[in-house]
């Protein structure tokens, strides 16, 4: 059974190993809160789950759909404003992992969810910004997880929504850019880790099956494998039947049609 | 003290063409009603203001209602893309749309801000991305005590603001509960406010994760029960995830989207209708 | 998360000679016994941060425990002067006490940048006053928006913040309801946190007019039931306007000071000591 | 009986009248507290009060002796932190009249709270500054209360506190400070008004029986009084009987002992 899963699965997975019990992590909607909560009813139980929303210390049962579901209020320790979140929360340092998903990302981890194309006149006109741009450089560290493809790779964004290592090597430190930046990225195909000196994404583990070859040919800028790159360790039964589990009763409730009897 | 009135004189004698309108709602207590509102007494040249632009926005947007956006993420949250925001950013359909934008943290400061009467909120933001370079209003400032650089922003302070929330007092004392979001923020900043609110109670108690604005701080409260639909109302709804899926499917075609628009909005007098239409065999 | 430990085994452990030190609390929920507590354990040369320092730093300051007082407003609510602070100040009486003297705008402004991570605080304040002339933190800073001159001081960033709180539960997430003053300021900006609470819960729950702190924001959570008289705690105890009353006389000569110190703090090993030994007919 | 009634009553009662029904009062503790809640419990009894300690709309039936006592907690329409109530509801220009004592007070309505003496070498040491400064520049008009004497009503304070007309004329505009200023001063004597032109403080009322040389014996400058000066209306039974009744509360009040039995 735990043979049977899918890329998409692993990456979550692969993620939710990441959390240590007790961090203090603010979480984007989508693959990212997925990945937290399985953190959360797995290894970590403890974990801290921040919503940008206000909702802090939520445990949502249903995994919410957007990131201001009710869900999350009601099984939130306390619910504070979206300016006390970003100024107290944020900004005032109380956060050790921000966790990130992306549209483009490029070799140093630097993130692009604003635009496709040139800015005023763009080919494809992306949500923008939210609370990325802030989480990733408010946060202790940051991680990313996206679906590796030569579409989200990419050698040269378009925009840097948000900073990662920027032009690598101590460019982020010269900016004074706080937060040590994005330190693990989580893909469909495997873990990537910034080199220590030069900070640029290095697969450093590989999901089982999955061929350096199929990883350089997913990645738009050209892809170093680890020379110790391991594998990563494939879905126990129960981190699989948890976030499947936990996937059924977001599909059920968020099909439900919400109209009310007026 | 509050006008208890309807929506429709609200916004007749409240939201003028050309005003900075701020709509705010965090996913909940969405002010969808208001927004109908407007649609329908066909209000031009605003600037928009919001956090997080989606459905509302999006049927402004697209209805032709704005010259100007200001925001901080324009999506469908959880779905994908604001189609009509986006036809308008990329095609200027159905007219040329400007847009100032901003970072959440910036936003929510600048509301703060204006909350608070200063002209700038200050914030450890922006270093490292590219968004400054094509908006102006996002500064350095260097703190005198530790010479480190931070960013400035204008405060916002819209002419008016416009929530949804749970429950008003006779006298126009708004309570809101669960995610507050910059609602708070956006009234006391603004000029002028409308509240529309689930229902009218003899008293407003705070609660848990409550906010109270006293009744001389908003200008009208309008009763609109389920006015935030798709978006909710904590203890009165829940959100229509399902139609926020559907909408994709409705807005990324100019044509169904204006069928849509015309017989859901225009065709319909007030949020009520607006309501029981969507339960019409023909809606999907 | 939180210790859930003795008051005497925090203050030892938290609180060094040197260390700045906010022990906060708007004439609801002041940390008397914490302070008491320190005055027991003879710690030396601290700042001690205070909006509104009352009768727990007016002991503090008349037993010698602080070489700097940072504050906005030192008096005895209601009463009139504090003897022990005109003491200091006046006659540097036990030791000399420098002053930082800020307005409760500027130093609540302080906090609330302290809490956010920020260098400084700007506001629009001590306009045509003589305070910036005494006090060289107090700076002007220029809106680059709107050319206007507005104030700018340091944030506050104690190392150790220190309040009272109604309940915790075993974890050690705090709840405050009532006023709740700068506390939560207080303890987001400071390096440590000790909170002295009326009882541990099994569960604290939000409530009006409340705020939550998370365990993983407090160092140590004590139990000290009463442990804010003659200040109160909403739901547990009534203010000790009589207390405040009293302390005028007691206050205003050193010797009835320091027999009333030694008697009702020195000599007695905890709170619950210490307000048992007010009861007794030698005091007044 | 309304014949029967002391200076501090007139003082507090003339100070009550001035508060029109739905002002919002920014409420300093002590003689503004009483009047503004004599205002609220007779002619305004929609005056909106709001105290430092985050109390807003509170309706106090016993008379607070600080500024945070639980019967503000348990009257108000909502609490709000400090720091709020000084950014959003001061600053933020919310407030119609802010109603303040002092311990000195000059010709052009600029408050001492802090020093009597050399600052750095004080003959006495006062309480300081409190939200006085903020209040008395950021609310759209200011009252002042304080009994009137040579100690109280000087030539030269030896700090300003609290910006009133500073030196007068348009000093206040020229150095663009916001809101009016003081626009009246209630005394144990009578009522002052700031002269349109100069801004001096003049005598426009006084109150019954106290003759113009009473009130310029009792002030430490040359003291103008108004050539249409009127004599304030003695306080009507009801305004009396009001102001006793809560004096009486409070003094009730305030003397229990609270000693926990623990």
């Amino acid at each position: 059974m735990s043979e049977l899963y899918d890329p998409e699965e692993m990456m979550t997975i692969a993620a939710a190993r990441a959390l240590s019990d007790g961090d203090v992590c603010f979480v984007g909607i989508g693959l990212p809160s997925t990945a937290a909560n399985l953190a959360r009813l797995t290894k970590a139980p403890d974990v801290v789950l921040i919503y940008e929303s206000g909702c802090i210390g939520a445990k949502p049962d249903i995994l919410p759909l957007s990131i201001g579901d009710s869900e999350l209020v009601e099984t939130a320790d306390v619910v504070v404003s979206v300016p006390e979140i970003f100024r107290y929360w944020l900004q005032g340092g109380k956060v050790d992992v921000g966790f990130l998903g992306a549209a483009q990302l490029d070799r140093y981890g630097n993130i692009n969810t604003t635009i496709v194309g040139d800015y005023n006149a763009p080919k494809v006109r992306l949500p923008g910004a939210g609370g990325a741009p802030e989480i990733a450089t408010n946060s202790k560290q940051v991680f990313i997880t996206l679906k590796q493809s030569t579409r989200t790779f990419v050698d040269k964004p378009d925009f840097i929504t948000s900073a990662g290592y920027l032009t690598g090597g101590d460019a982020r430190a010269r900016l004074n850019v706080p937060g040590r930046g994005p330190t693990q990225v989580f893909s469909d195909l495997g873990i990537l880790q910034p080199d220590p000196v030069t900070k640029e994404l290095t697969m450093t583990s590989l999901h089982p099956g999955v061929t350096p070859e199929q990883a350089i040919a997913a990645t738009g800028w050209p892809l170093k494998i680890h020379p110790q790159a391991t594998v990563t360790p494939a879905p126990t039964e129960i981190e699989l039947q948890t976030l499947r589990d936990m996937k059924a009763r977001a599909a059920q409730a968020h099909s439900r049609s919400n109209l009310r009897a007026s | 003290m509050a006008d208890i009135t309807s929506l429709s004189s609200a916004v007749a004698g409240l939201i003028h063409d050309g005003d900075k309108v701020a709509m705010e709602g965090f996913t909940h207590l969405i002010p969808h009603a208001a927004g109908h509102e407007i649609i329908r007494q066909g209000k031009k040249d605003l600037t928009l203001i919001r956090m997080t632009p989606d459905l509302i926005y999006d049927q402004m947007i697209g209805m032709g209602c704005a010259k100007k956006l200001i925001f901080s993420w324009g999506g469908n949250p959880g779905v994908g893309s604001l189609h009509r925001f986006r036809d308008a950013v990329e095609n200027a359909w159905p007219r040329p749309l400007e847009i100032e934008e901003h970072s959440h943290a910036d936003m929510a400061c600048a509301y703060d801000a204006g909350a608070a009467g200063l002209p700038l909120a200050i914030l450890r933001a922006h270093r490292g991305t590219d968004l400054p370079k094509y908006n102006a209003t996002i500064r350095e400032i260097t703190c005198p005590f530790t010479g480190e650089t931070l960013v400035a922003v204008p405060s916002l302070r819209p002419d008016v603001a416009v929530i949804h929330a749970q429950q008003a007092d006779r006298k126009g004392n708004v309570l809101i509960w669960g995610i507050s979001g910059v609602q708070k923020e956006a009234v006391l900043a603004a000029k002028r406010a409308i509240v529309t609110v689930e229902e009218i109670v003899d008293k407003v108690a705070p609660r848990a994760n409550s906010v109270i604005l006293p009744h001389w701080v908003v200008s009208a409260v309008c009763p609109v029960p389920g006015g935030a639909f798709p978006s909710y109302a904590l203890g009165y709804s829940t959100r229509g995830n399902d139609f926020y899926k559907r909408w994709d499917a409705i807005a990324r075609d100019r044509d169904s989207f204006a069928k849509w628009m015309t017989r859901h909005v225009l065709e319909t007098k007030d949020f009520a209708e607006h309501t029981a239409s969507l339960s019409e065999p023909a809606h999907v």
